[in-house]
């Protein structure tokens, strides 16, 4: 069922492999037997019909849920199990499919808590908050203002993320994935809920985050249009097994993608 | 032999005392599996349903009726209150917080048990009332094996066979009835169940009138052995252990945590106690509750924490 | 049902008022918290029988008028500060949201809002809370959303709280369905669903909506599928009703083409092509 | 009209990250801590109403600046790390015990050499003390890591029992006195002995001063957002790469630390004399309630907490007499705590995220007015 | 103003509010008394205040606070009937120049009053009733002698005060030899089930109970399940009340109790209660009239009035001071005769204290519950002072230290 990896779209080496994966809950079978890989630089999508395992691909990737079977190399190192935070140290930041942002806090206190690996001073500092323990919070400080008008959210900032409509919950948590400066940015349906019009901009925002920062994306997403617009290479689940693997026009076409997910060629 | 006689007589007290906490766990899991409330006002109930009992027991008996009609009247009577009880709770504290989260809600339970446990006072008094519905001496069985016999209290042994009763009716009701299920539904998810027409203003009556009930019987075995008064609101506190041994949602497991709890801090008690000093029962059942949970963190037969991402 | 009191715009305005409305809504005002002001006078009307959709962009309080009508607003601490709200011609907007529900209205709320403890079965289950006509009618209905969603038989004994995202989505639509309402607020159907799913659950409200007389206000961003399905159309913009119309005409006007369905020019544009943070062109409010 | 951010710029982020960045509320702080540090000191050298008496300072406000200090110890470990705990009497007693064994001596024969150190002055033996109620509170905060909500809670509760009977049992944390019941060494800070009422009041003042400071300084620094985000989401937390074990183990450390501070206090200067029931089930309740009324995550609403959970009853027990009905003790007493039930209830129905809620929504509508919204 | 302010610190509500109502009663009766009947002490009306402090510490503590500078001189005295109040009280009156009358409760060692010159642990202190106890158990079996390799078990209240006799207890038992264990059960003692099973396996000869409120009638409840004879149960006279053996109902006979000095029933000063009091439905008693705690309380009004009274014989006929009143206590004087007058005959034996003892007597029955009323069992019992003493001496001394005080020179006092 393994389709050929398609000529080298991205150039790049690969920076996150996964190897024959398997995952299964009890008797649900989420993902089994999957292989691809992400190369540095590219947007790589995924995609598939709900429920069929590309939620769990992600959380597997970045060490939440520990699969029965299968490796996974990242930035060539192998492994089969780790802390999502040892994750996280090692550059991989992600979005949530149901908005996951801390409720309580505000904007910039969510996007603030994303540089938390950055930050260094200890407790005590921090509980006297001068000197150099003043000085670090006021350099992060500026990083994530810079993120907050990469993200033109700064009307925002000091609103409790609560009370954001969907949207903007969306954005302020791209922003934060963002102020973790991560190498693999996972994104798990970030438009989803969204207007044609937030979408483009959301797209820009991605794809501005590709270019400028040179971050890799995995990216799920239902919308077949952005979908195709953004990603350089995609791979398609289909009952936690990959049905394909290839550019957008490659998959598009492709049978098995047709009769599982998308129902009319688009 | 008589090592063994001791150790099983401690157990088996142990389990039926167990029981009894049980009782008044029960409540609890009642309004949490219900509402997702954690309900600190459970203790405050117990005291208010026996207060009612007793005192309009004591009225009718001393207007000369006949025992057994005064007994019929002043459970009606104590049921009946309960009910006001539960309609006011619903109407004037849970009615205006749907939606809110559950440390609000447990917040205003207890804003609702300094109410009851004041208002109970107020109108039927501060002091202790004796109650004697179920017979307080012992059986001692196995007399020809063991010297001295097994030791079992009648009136544990009825707290036992009423709570068994309970929880196979309540069991049922959860699983098995639609109400049940909207129950259910409601702990998960306020907004949700308003949204598919579960009226949350009902079905918080019904629950917090059952759970009164529930404390009536309580009430009544509890009353029985302690007479009636202020303390027995502190039986709050030895059934959480329990509750957490079991698990908040589920009743039957607030029986099986009821046999845990009873047996392991009166073995603690009679057998490690001696060496450390005495009076641990208190801290052992918690403690004994602590271990479960870092085996389970959502007890025995609870419900599985969902971490979903 | 008083089919007495008629609307009494009739003419008024050139645009398609339908003579019979089922749900109108009457310059509503929603303040949150007592200070959030979020819905500044809407109105909005659904014809029996018909499919209004609701659109705009985030924020501009399409959840929250559909919440408004279904009386679960003030749960969320919002409050109808102004404006009326008839359901066959009577005001609702005093009545507890089973009431409402029982009277035949239902809401599915954004975000799936699934029982995550109850297995999909039961989940399905409390949706026919309050129905009356029997257990036989009610596993005939649970038939018929198995039949609407395959995938939810499969899990039907799963807990709903370990599903996907997409298959919490149809639990929610199906459990609505459970109710045999005769309007439904849809409050992002299409949210996070392939769009072979999506296709099939606005196939499932035409379908409903022409075979059983199912009434829809569907707040969507799906801007093309939901035109595509609704006869009617309003837009909002921060709380305000800024264009409404029926839906032929709303897809041709040329800002729903630009900022709905991302048509310029007469094509649809790359999301490549996005220009750098447009500035918005708003509609006059 | 007067309360306005416009025309205040910030030209600095650090000035950005004041704890009050509305000159207003600036200008109101330091008002405050005038008439608390100057002010009071003044009305009661003069005998100014309410300061009459000894009872303001003395049954009033002492208790209320020590039980604002464990709230604030509380809210940070439930407030700000989401970590419900009953065990707040516990911590206060090992503080207190702690403090006192510091105060008075400790000795411990370990058989081949004996652990002996002199009675330390008080200053380092409420902190040491505080250090101990923090490693306890560590050990008691391991289970968190598994343990999540109302289920924590109840297990905190072992905290609690363990102590309470720790503390009765074990002769030496009482250096063997035959009830049990110990009082406190004398108040002695660097060789001025602090006794009347108004310098035990001030000493109270100043160790919450400080600890209200610190304590802010972490809940908006780093750690504090590493706290809020275990509490908002602990799975999105640790995948943004913070680690629940040290994100809950410091707040409960630093959490119990404050409340072993509060509970030193509690026993030297308010009691002098305590037993363990001084520490009961039923303080920690009382520290709970403070901060779910107050507001959980805010350090000013451990204060407005504190005055409402503890004053409101003294006053109620009050009106009646000072108004002259004559109802009996047995009466009042229950109507306060019918009354302060209701007012529980009503305040959640107000606003469900207590004191502090009420104030900011409060301070949005006088920065809107004067118009509603 | 001619007016003595007396606060009270009461509790009737919560827990031990069974045990603190009639108490409360009889102290507010007694002052109603005095009012209606002399007109106050000495022409000096008296004014009372109660409140509640629910038996926890910090309420006493505030109660305290609010109290001490009432009425034109301040209080004349507190009582706050619990003995952790008692303690952190012990250490602010100094300070505020009031006394502490704790009559049979509070710290053993305060009998010193060279240590502690503000407290007077009148009547008895719980060493005082250990003692007893032990003595009447002897008479019981028959001579000290008998005691020798005899079984007893103390069931306690794990606080202060169930641990105050432990000391007295294990030097009896050093000095008699019998074999002496400690059982506690924790607060507020709903559940002591392992607690009586251990005494059932253990069979001691007798149990001692130290029980307060709710606990007392639930151990009588568990020794008649056990089937311990209650007649080997034998209560502190805090679990001697009807409130202690009511609910556990028949099985309560047999049980009893220490008395300190009095039991319950009416005398003398009950029928002035009646004609001056209760007639003009100024009583708060109601049916705990002349029960066993209302009587307890109207002696610890007594005995406060008559330190006034003492005090007024020096000071004047007006109101007192603490200061006052305290000179009062050590130079009180309560001889058969002025008991007798006072209408307390029966109810008390002579009292006196003085600088060194401020506890001004050493005597108790015991008493004995028949199932419907407590009955008097036995003469008067003296305590072992050669027992008693050193452990006062000691553990005053230890205070002393702990708190820099110096002892007072008795013999310098007049
Ligand atoms: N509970 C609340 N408290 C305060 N403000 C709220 C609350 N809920 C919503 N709002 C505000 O009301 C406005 C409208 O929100 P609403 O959810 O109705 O938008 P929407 O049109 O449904 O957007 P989306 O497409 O993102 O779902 C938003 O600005 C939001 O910030
Ligand atoms: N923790 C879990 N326990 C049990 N089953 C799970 C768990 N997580 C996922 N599943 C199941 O695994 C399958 C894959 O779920 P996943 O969330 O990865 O789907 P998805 O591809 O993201 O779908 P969608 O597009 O609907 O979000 C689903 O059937 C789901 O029910
Ligand atoms: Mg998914
Ligand atoms: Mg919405």
């Amino acid at each position: 069922m393994r389709a050929p990896d398609g000529p080298p779209v991205t150039a790049g080496d690969v920076l996150l492999s996964i190897d024959n994966v398997s995952l299964s809950f009890g008797g649900v079978k989420a993902v089994s037997g999957v292989s691809f890989d992400i190369r540095k630089g590219e947007i790589r999508a995924i995609i598939g019909p709900n429920g069929a395992g590309k939620t769990s691909m992600l959380n597997i990737i970045n060490g939440f849920y520990h699969p029965q079977e299968g490796v996974i190399t990242f930035k060539g190192e192998a492994r089969a199990r780790m802390r999502p935070h040892d994750a996280a140290d090692g550059g991989i930041a992600r979005t949530f499919q149901n908005v996951a942002l801390f409720r309580g806090m505000t904007a910039l206190d969510n996007i603030m808590a994303g540089r938390t690996l950055k930050m260094r001073r200890n407790m005590f500092w921090q509980m006297l908050r001068i000197g150099p323990a003043l000085a670090e919070e006021v350099e992060h400080r500026h990083r994530v203002e810079e993120i907050i008008d990469f993200l033109k959210i700064q009307e925002i900032r000091r609103t409790p993320v609560s009370r954001l409509p969907y949207g903007l919950q969306k954005r302020v948590e791209l922003g934060r994935a963002l102020a973790m400066e991560p190498e693999l940015l996972l994104l798990d349906e970030p438009m989803a809920g969204m207007n044609i019009e937030e979408k483009e901009d959301m797209s820009r925002f991605i794809l501005d985050v590709n270019d400028h920062y040179g971050t890799t994306i995995a990216l799920i997403e239902h919308d077949m249009g952005v979908v195709m617009d953004l990603s350089d290479r995609v791979v398609v689940l289909d009952h936690g097994i990959k049905i394909a693997d290839g550019t957008p026009n490659e998959v598009k076409s492709n049978q098995a993608v047709i009769d599982a997910y998308l129902g009319v060629a688009h | 032999m008589i090592a063994f006689g001791q150790f099983l007589e401690v157990l088996v007290s142990g389990l039926l005392a167990g029981v009894l906490y049980s009782l008044v766990a029960l409540g609890f899991v009642l309004i949490f599996k219900a509402s997702g409330v954690f309900n600190f006002a459970q203790g405050a109930m117990v005291l208010l349903a026996g207060l009612a009992l007793v005192r309009s027991l004591d009225f009718m008996v001393a207007k000369g009726l006949p025992f057994w009609a005064a007994i019929v009247i002043a459970l009606l009577f104590a049921a009946v209150v309960m009910a006001i009880t539960a309609w006011m709770v619903e109407r004037f504290v849970l009615g205006p917080l749907i939606n809110q989260d559950g440390l609000t809600l447990f917040m205003s339970t207890i804003g609702v048990t300094f109410m009851i446990e004041g208002g109970a006072q107020m109108l039927f008094g501060s002091d202790v009332y004796p109650l004697r519905l179920f017979p307080s001496d012992a059986w001692f069985l196995f007399e020809g094996s063991f010297p001295g016999g097994i030791l079992v209290s009648k009136i544990d042994v009825w707290g036992g066979l009423i709570a068994a009763v309970l929880v196979v009716g309540l069991a049922l009701f959860f699983q098995k009835t639609k109400t049940g299920r909207a129950l259910r539904a409601v702990a998960d998810d306020h907004a949700a169940a308003q949204s598919v027409g579960i009226s949350l203003n009902w079905i918080w009556f019904i629950v917090w009138l059952v759970a009164g009930l529930v404390a009536l019987v309580a009430a009544t075995v509890w009353g029985t052995k302690l007479g009636v008064q202020f303390s027995i609101t502190f039986l709050a506190l030895k059934a959480l252990p329990v509750l957490i041994i079991g698990g908040f949602t589920s009743v039957p497991g607030a029986i099986v945590g009821g046999l845990i709890v009873g047996a392991g801090e009166k073995l603690a008690e009679a057998y490690l106690g001696p060496f450390i000093g005495g009076g641990i029962e208190y801290w052992f059942a918690y403690v004994l509750a602590l271990v479960v949970l870092m085996a389970r963190p959502q007890g025995l037969f609870g419900e599985r924490i969902i971490e979903r991402i | 049902m008083s089919s007495a009191a008629a609307p009494l715009a009739s003419g008024i305005s050139e645009k398609a008022v339908p003579e019979k409305s089922l749900l109108s809504v009457n310059n509503i005002e929603v303040i949150y918290n007592s200070v959030i002001l979020v819905l500044k006078g809407v109105s909005l009307d659904v014809p029996a029988g018909g499919i209004v959709a609701l659109l705009g962009a985030n924020g501009a309080g399409k959840s929250t008028t559909l919440k408004a009508i279904s009386n679960l607003l003030r749960a969320e601490r919002g409050d109808v500060t102004k404006g009326k709200i008839l359901f066959e011609s009577n005001e609702v907007q005093n009545l507890s949201p089973n009431e409402l529900v029982r009277r035949g209205c239902i809401q599915v709320m954004e975000g799936r809002h699934c029982f995550g403890h109850l297995t999909i079965e039961e989940n399905l289950m409390t949706g026919a809370f309050t129905r009356t006509d029997g257990k036989a009618a009610v596993m005939r209905d649970l038939d018929l959303v198995y039949g609407y969603f395959p995938k939810l038989k499969q899990r039907r004994n799963s807990q709903a709280g370990y599903t996907s995202g997409g298959e919490q989505q149809m639990c929610a639509v199906g459990r609505a369905l459970m109710s045999r309402p005769k309007m439904i607020l849809l409050d992002e159907p299409s949210m996070g669903l392939a769009p072979q799913i999506v296709e099939e659950i606005f196939e499932i409200v035409k379908h409903l909506n022409e075979k059983e007389q199912v009434s829809f206000l569907l707040a969507e961003q799906n801007t093309n599928m939901a035109l595509r399905y609704a006869r009617y159309g309003y837009i909002l913009e921060n709380g305000r009703v800024v264009m409404d119309g029926d839906a032929k005409s709303l897809s041709e006007n040329e800002d729903v083409k630009e900022f709905y369905l991302g048509i310029s020019d007469g094509r649809r544009k790359s999301f490549r092509e996005g220009k750098h943070y447009r500035r918005r062109k708003r509609w006059l409010a | 009209m007067f309360y306005r951010e416009t025309g205040q710029f910030k030209t600095s982020y650090a000035a950005d990250m004041q704890i009050f960045p509305i000159r207003q509320d600036r200008i109101a702080l330091w008002v405050l801590l005038a008439v608390a540090f100057i002010g009071i000191p003044l009305l009661n050298a003069f005998h100014i109403w309410p300061f009459g008496n000894e009872y303001m300072l003395r049954a009033i406000l002492i208790p209320f600046l020590i039980l604002s200090l464990a709230a604030i110890g509380l809210n940070i470990l439930t407030g700000y790390c989401g970590q419900l705990s009953l065990g707040s009497g516990a911590f206060m007693a090992i503080g207190a015990y702690s403090a006192y064994k510091f105060g008075t001596g400790v000795h411990i024969p370990f058989g081949l050499f004996d652990l002996s150190i002199p009675p330390l002055p008080m200053l380092p033996s409420i902190l040491l003390g505080a250090l101990m109620s923090a490693v306890v509170g560590i050990l008691f905060g391991i289970p968190s890591l598994r343990i999540k909500g109302l289920y924590l809670a109840v297990a905190t509760l072992a905290a609690q029992f363990f102590f309470d009977w720790v503390f009765i049992r074990v002769k030496w944390f009482t250096n063997y006195n035959s009830s049990g019941s110990v009082s406190a060494p004398d108040l002695n800070f660097f060789g001025f002995v602090v006794n009347a009422p108004i310098e035990r009041y001030l000493l109270c003042l100043i160790f919450v001063a400080i600890f209200a400071l610190l304590a802010k300084n972490l809940v908006r620094g780093n750690i504090g957002r590493q706290w809020m985000a275990t509490r908002d989401m602990d799975i999105a937390a640790e995948l943004m790469g913070i680690r629940p074990l040290y994100a809950k183990l410091s707040a409960f450390a630093i959490s119990s630390f404050i409340m072993g501070v509060a509970g030193a206090l509690w026993a030297f200067v308010y009691l002098g004399a305590w037993e363990p029931l001084a520490f009961s089930i039923d303080r920690s309740f009382q520290i709970l309630f403070m901060v779910i009324i107050g507001g959980l995550g805010s350090i000013l609403g451990s204060f407005l907490g504190a005055a409402f959970i503890l004053v409101l009853p003294i006053l109620l027990d009050q009106v009646p007499h000072a108004l002259g009905v004559p109802i009996s003790v047995e009466t009042v007493s229950l109507l306060v705590f019918i009354v302060t039930g209701a007012l529980i209830c009503w305040l959640l129905i107000v606003e469900p995220r207590g004191f502090a809620r009420l104030w900011s929504t409060g301070k949005e509508k006088l920065r809107l007015w004067p118009y509603p919204y | 103003q001619n007016e003595q302010f007396i606060p009270a610190l009461v509790y009737r509500t919560g827990p031990y509010a069974p045990n603190g109502i009639p108490f409360a009663n009889g102290v507010a009766d007694y002052w109603t008394l005095l009012n209606e009947r002399d007109g106050g002490i000495n022409g000096v009306k008296i004014v009372f205040e109660e409140c509640e402090t629910g038996y926890a510490t910090d309420k006493g503590v505030e109660c305290y606070e609010r109290l001490k500078g009432k009425g034109p001189t301040g209080a004349a005295y507190f009582s706050p009937l619990s003995t952790g109040i008692t303690f952190a009280l012990t250490d602010k009156v100094p300070g505020d120049k009031i006394p502490l009358l704790t009559m049979g409760y509070g710290r053993s060692e305060s009998r010193n009053g060279a240590v502690f010159p503000w407290n007077f642990i009148a009547v008895g202190s719980y060493w005082t009733a250990a003692d007893v106890a032990i003595q009447h158990i002897a008479k019981e079996l028959g001579g000290f002698d008998k005691l020798k390799g005899k079984k007893i078990s103390l069931v306690y209240h794990d606080s202060p005060y169930g641990k105050e006799p432990i000391a007295a207890l294990e030097a009896r038992a050093k000095l008699n030899g019998f074999d002496f264990k400690a059982i506690p059960v924790t607060h507020p003692g709903v559940e002591q089930k392992s607690q009586w099973l251990a005494i059932r396996q253990d069979r001691p000869d007798y149990v001692l109970l130290w029980g307060w409120g709710v606990m007392n009638s639930t151990s009588i409840k568990e020794a008649a399940a056990v089937g311990f004879p209650r007649e080997k149960v034998i209560g502190v006279w805090w679990s001697g009340a009807e409130p202690d053996v009511t609910p556990a109902g028949e099985q309560s006979a047999g049980y009893k109790a220490l008395m300190l000095q009095h039991g319950p029933g009416k005398f003398a000063v009950h029928a002035d209660l009646e004609k001056n009091v209760v007639s003009k439905g100024k009583a708060a008693a109601k049916e705990d009239f002349a029960q066993v705690l209302y009587n307890r309380g109207l002696i610890n009004s007594m005995i406060g009035t008559e330190a006034i009274r003492t005090a007024m014989k020096k000071y004047g006929n007006k109101p007192m001071t603490g200061e006052q009143v305290r000179w009062g206590f050590e130079n009180l004087n309560l001889t058969a005769a002025r008991i007798k007058e006072l209408g307390f005959e029966g109810m008390l034996q002579p009292l006196r204290f003085s600088c060194e003892d401020h506890q001004g007597a050493d005597v108790a029955r015991m008493q004995q519950w028949d199932g419907k009323a407590w009955k008097t069992i036995s003469d008067y019992y003296k305590a072992d002072d050669s027992i008693l003493a050193p452990l006062v001496k000691e553990n005053a001394a230890k205070y002393a230290t702990e708190k820099k005080i110096t002892a007072r020179d008795c013999s310098k006092e007049s």
